[in-house]
């Protein structure tokens, strides 16, 4: 486990850092809102996205990724946090594609990555049930049925969901949790796509008595567990990286701001009170750096203590990305709260993508109970 | 029987008598409230009737002069009449910021004239003011402002544009800080002015805010003719009105109430979103935690509110302390809805739906960042602090 | 329940700071500590305070008290606070009172609180078991014997407890609580003084087999709960008072140094890196004196909510007081760490006093558990 | 086989005949270190072959040239060496702030007669430094200092007092800045000399701390004769050697490492004073709150410590970052001792008892206040991390 990026790793940071600030900066989330796009997010830089390798990062070359593990997936979504990339990289690229890897059978692998990895479908993973994150409570409930399964319950808050032509979904089965590939157009099966906060999309997919067959079912009992955790863990550790991106880049825009902002005469930078906070940030976010690509690592690594640092993560930067953005907010002052400036969207998605599986009080709480106490 | 009592029995007799059944359910939305002024249109009848009723009286300003349109009455004599409106629930019959803030400018620095031809308008809810402060780039240096009035004789001409004037777009007059010297220091070239919304060369524009629509908006001046018979005070001293009007507003802060946290109170969205554990407290022991030590500054915060309202019945008065209290009060209410929004989860981030609540949570948590900025920022509030009441030494 | 005081609470206020601060500046606890003085206290103060007759604060005036109630303790105790005055008044004239007050029988009250009021004997409450503030968790039991009881136990941290002449001891009996009336020097009973980091002693009281008579029972069952109950709330808002006057009177000094230190050619007072720490330090000794006087308000207007308002107050009267004392330190730098200056003496006093009966912790754990959540 | 690989297993045979198993145990106590010096009891037999074995390969200094006593290493073979020492648990054979500060300064800034002279006896544990900066009432400005040094034609009379000098009560010498040229602007007009403690005029006093007793001293200096002889670098050029020293020492706090936290890790102290609840979990909720929040700090300063030390080593350098490991560290570590104290109750607060280990705690806890104090305050570093890392203006 290491913090030195391969040169191929370097590359690959380069390379979405570039792509994603020119064919999608800040203002195209702004664009995509104003025009009230029913996706949120651009198919063409899907389709984009798809080219460049990266829905294929965690599927194996195999299945026509690129297999460039979670550190890979990391960097990406690092990018698009720095310009609050809208896409359905989570659901599919990540959560639904590492439930797959590590979930489905040969069958559902030879199927489905590939496609993943084109992007010529999307699928999302759909495990959560509550409003709170918490993907152990799970009522959706799947009975045998001939050779086959039906399957009823309400899985909730999947982000991009509504564009989702498949969903990994977990469910009780025999009293153990299995994972069902799902298709949206499944009868019975029936999504409701939510405006949310950060301009985006989260859909609550509603399964009624939805019938499949034999073929549905990728794993159940243990292996469905374990392979629910990776993409749960995965998914955690990538949005740690967005988060940073995201924090990183609102604490930039802060520091220009108190670069040339001028009040009482003074260029409000050199006000020592505005200092120190912004020092702390720094700090903050430097922590942030460090357990985002720790957890990264640690879970390419395959090392025991990778759900702890995922946790650690995950909860570090929750926080640090809500403090960069609010702290940005109350440096910039009123024009910060008018919707004309970036950073509101900013702290918008710093909300969403820090309440996604789950916030940094679920993961503190979660980080005592791995350790313990 | 005292005076007083005798006030009150009169009193309830008449509120009883006067104020209609549905003014006595409190104000929900917005909507509820009479704002007044040429365009407003009453939401009921019955609110009409009210409104109306106590401005006769002079109740809608019961401590302004009658010969001004308020009650004349005394400080004492107020305060029984808010204790029998609140006794049966009864409504504000009018809220404005004629009657929370150019009334007492005018009271103080108007002349003769100035306050016959405004003030009775306000206690009747006739004019609907908007007050235009804040300039674009001025932030909390509120004396930077660059509105300029050229000095045309018996006018002046007023050209420039100010921001975060709440209902601007709604309101029929605004008094407004603009540079008439522009020789003088910078406190001192400015003027209070009263200035008509519908004369030549004003518009306005609303701000849409990161919690979506509201009522903020920016106002702009394009050779503006005031006549100088609408300067409050004297000219250029626009600056020491303007601080009178921010001490008074800041003090105004103390009338906060613990209804304040109705609606969001985190403890509850939590029980009610994430529930109890085996042990049967609320499962998630961080957030529980953080919303115990929310509670701890919030019913800090309300006692230091009884105290400090206490401590000024006896005579030590508000003063700096208004600052103590805008800055807790302001970044306990963005805690508060920062833990509604992790207790709500993924719930809270909703932005609109079919529902008329939905999204509130979030456009109120979002509404709340500003707590800290507008009314004098939470910097200026430390600044005040530490310099006014603890003795610490400028730079 | 009101926070102004009665014109006889004012002047005891007034009376009990200057006679502190005349009789017992920080310098006499030092002159305690570096001649090794056994008590940790001054005798002869002992005597001046019940001469002026603190020592019956909570005593009715039947029982030869001045009843002035928990405001009229906490004013005293924050008092003391203000110049760190060490004694038994937390243990004897305030939990040891309520609890012979509130718990003890006709003879109890009327052989015992007397005593208290003149000062002439010292009492203590004996109520913890633990290493943690938890009076819930008691082990030491009695046995009926005869007419009497047979009591075996070891109670903890009893704050000047070495000094104590009889002891109100909580105890099983029957499986409920049983608070008894227990000697000094009753056959059996022995104290073991350790010296604290705030200069001061507490003991351990092992009771071992010490036969009582049946006179020594005071109360059992629920009202032996309810007046452990009402001595461990008066104790805890009267330590939050305490800790109040230690806090602000810290605050103080610090700020007379930030206003005639230099650096860098600078009084360090106009750093406004400091000023805004100051400033918000401010507003929590705010919160602090709010919180501590309504709760010794609700306790002597005997609201329900009373138990509340202790938990508020002693939760917040600890963080402050760590707060100030901390900050003080910093704020002196380096002279701040030596022996020399005052300010350790306020810090370890702060931490002492916090932590008795319950610190920020425990307190806001336990007004979640009061709040239902 | 490389020419490293053959160092490491030449070194790997030697250490293994020539360290002594005692001195492959971990140092426990403060007398369990090396320190040197004309004054030295070595504790034990091993103690002192090990420390001599080592000096003389120069192994005690593995870096500095051996003409200087010390072993010549590349900066490679002395990683190595390090990485051998540790396999075996070796313990470092010799501590002083000789080698951690002033042999640096020597190797930079002295002549070579000082070279020959000071840095063998510092590599051999001959003659033990301390270190003579702070003055009283200089504090974070370290440059007002006011010990001077008058001209005596080919000596420096120097008075004065200096504080905080570790250990000088058992030093045999002291490097010291000293104003030689009071006209000289402040920074410019300091030299750096070396005193030996044993000439006229020098005294000590050691300074109680609200832990207890500690290393610090007060030294006072009473017109102590100076030859010029000791002055290193240029007589005014005190200040630049005492900069870059000050660098050094910071970059040093890389090099703690997780052994750091041992003995006073929160959660085992909780489990153990608080236990566990109903629900298998630690029974405070906040407390649990607490720990877990300083743990996730906690593992991230230590992931950013190996991130430094990794893009370090591919050359990106320490540098300003010195000092956020510096704030993050020191705020950390008080924090760590708070909850140790809390989780640990009344019996983190006995200060003295029987037991040797009685008041450890909590005087662990007090020392640890001066972590954000000593080698440069919090504030100071703050102001680095927004001036030199973020690039934020002067006022």
């Amino acid at each position: 486990m290491s913090f030195k990026l391969s040169e191929e790793q370097a590359m690959l940071r380069d390379a979405a850092r570039e792509f994603l600030a020119e064919k999608s900066p800040v203002s195209e989330l702004r664009r995509l809102r104003d025009e009230k796009n029913p996706d949120g997010f651009s198919r063409q830089l899907w389709s984009g996205m798809a080219e460049m390798g990266w829905l294929g990062v965690l599927v194996p070359e195999e299945h026509g990724g690129i297999g460039f593990g979670a550190v890979g997936a990391g960097l990406i979504s690092e990018a698009m946090g720095r310009s609050l990339v809208a896409s359905p990289f989570l659901s599919s690229a990540v959560l639904a594609a590492v439930a797959i890897r590590e979930g489905g059978t040969d069958a559902h692998k030879a199927e489905h990555l590939p496609k993943i990895a084109s992007g010529e479908r999307i699928y999302a993973l759909a495990a959560d049930e509550r409003p709170r994150h918490d993907p152990a409570a799970i009522d959706a409930s799947a009975v045998r049925d001939g050779n086959g399964f039906r399957l009823s319950g309400v899985k909730r808050h999947i982000p991009e969901g509504h564009a989702a032509d498949a969903f990994v979904v977990s469910a009780m089965l025999d009293g153990e949790v299995a994972l069902f590939l799902v298709e949206a157009k499944a009868e019975g099966a029936s999504t409701d796509a939510r405006a949310l906060v950060d301009s985006r999309y989260a859909a609550d997919l509603t399964l009624n008595d939805v019938k499949l067959d034999g073929g549905a079912l990728m794993s159940s009992g243990e292996a469905a567990q374990k392979a629910l955790d990776a993409a749960l863990e995965t998914g955690r550790a990538c949005l740690s990286a967005e988060l940073l991106g995201a924090g990183e880049t609102a604490f930039d825009a802060t520091l220009d701001y108190l670069k040339q902002r001028q009040q009482f005469g003074r260029v409000i930078g050199t006000f020592q009170g505005l200092q120190h906070r912004a020092a702390h940030l720094h700090s903050e976010l430097e922590l942030t750096r460090s357990l985002a690509f720790k957890a990264l690592a640690a879970l390419d690594a395959g090392t025991p203590d990778a759900p702890m640092w995922c946790a650690a993560a995950k909860a570090k930067a929750t926080a640090a990305g809500r403090l960069s953005a609010s702290e940005a907010i109350q440096m910039f002052g009123g024009v910060g709260m008018t919707d004309e400036f970036d950073i509101g969207f900013f702290y918008k998605r710093a909300q969403a993508a820090g309440e996604f599986l789950g916030d940094d009080r679920f993961h503190a709480d979660r980080l005592a109970k791995i350790n313990g106490y | 029987m005292s005076d007083l009592d005798a006030f009150r029995a009169e009193t309830r007799k008449w509120l009883e008598a006067n104020c209609p059944p549905a003014m006595r359910k409190p104000a929900v939305t917005e909507a509820d409230a009479c704002w007044g002024g040429r365009n407003f249109k009453f939401q009921s009848k019955d609110q009409e009737t009210w409104m109306r009723r106590m401005a006769e009286r002079g109740w809608t300003v019961p401590t302004w002069p009658k010969e001004y349109g308020g009650g004349g009455l005394t400080k004492d004599e107020a305060a029984v009449l808010k204790q029998e409106m609140r006794r049966i629930g009864a409504r504000e019959p009018l809220v404005s910021f004629g009657i929370w803030m150019l009334g007492p400018a005018l009271l103080k620095y108007g002349n003769e004239a100035q306050k016959h031809e405004h003030l009775p308008r306000i206690a009747r809810g006739e004019i609907r003011w908007c007050q235009g402060y804040s300039e674009p780039g001025a932030g909390s240096d509120l004396a930077s402002l660059r509105t300029k009035g050229e000095d045309g004789g018996d006018h002046y001409v007023v050209t420039g544009q100010k921001v975060w004037t709440s209902y601007a777009d709604e309101a029929d007059m605004i008094f407004a800080l603009v540079r008439t010297e522009p020789d003088a220091p910078k406190h001192e070239g400015i003027s209070f002015l009263l200035i008509d919304m519908e004369w030549d060369g004003v518009s306005t524009k609303p701000i849409k805010l990161i919690s979506g629509k509201s009522p903020f908006c920016e106002t702009f001046f394009d050779g503006v003719k005031v006549p100088k018979a609408n300067v409050v005070g004297k000219p250029g001293e626009g600056w020491s009105i303007a601080k009178y009007l921010l001490t008074h507003e800041r003090t105004n802060i103390v009338s906060v109430d613990s209804g304040a946290f109705a609606g969001g109170d985190p403890k509850r969205v939590a029980l009610k979103h994430v529930g109890a554990g085996d042990d049967g407290r609320l499962a998630d022991g961080v957030l529980r935690a953080d919303i115990a030590r929310f509670e701890i500054d919030a019913l800090g915060f309300f006692a230091t509110l009884e105290r400090v309202k206490a401590e000024a019945d006896t005579g030590q008065g508000v003063g700096a302390r208004a600052s103590t209290l805008k800055y807790v009060g302001s970044e306990l209410n963005k805690r508060r809805h920062e833990l509604v929004m992790s207790a709500s989860g993924a719930d809270g981030l909703l932005w609109e739906g079919p529902e008329e609540t939905d999204g509130m949570a979030a456009r109120n948590w979002l509404r709340s960042r500003a707590n800290s900025i507008e009314g004098g920022t939470t910097e200026v509030q430390l600044n005040i602090i530490s310099k006014r009441v603890l003795g610490l030494p400028d730079a």
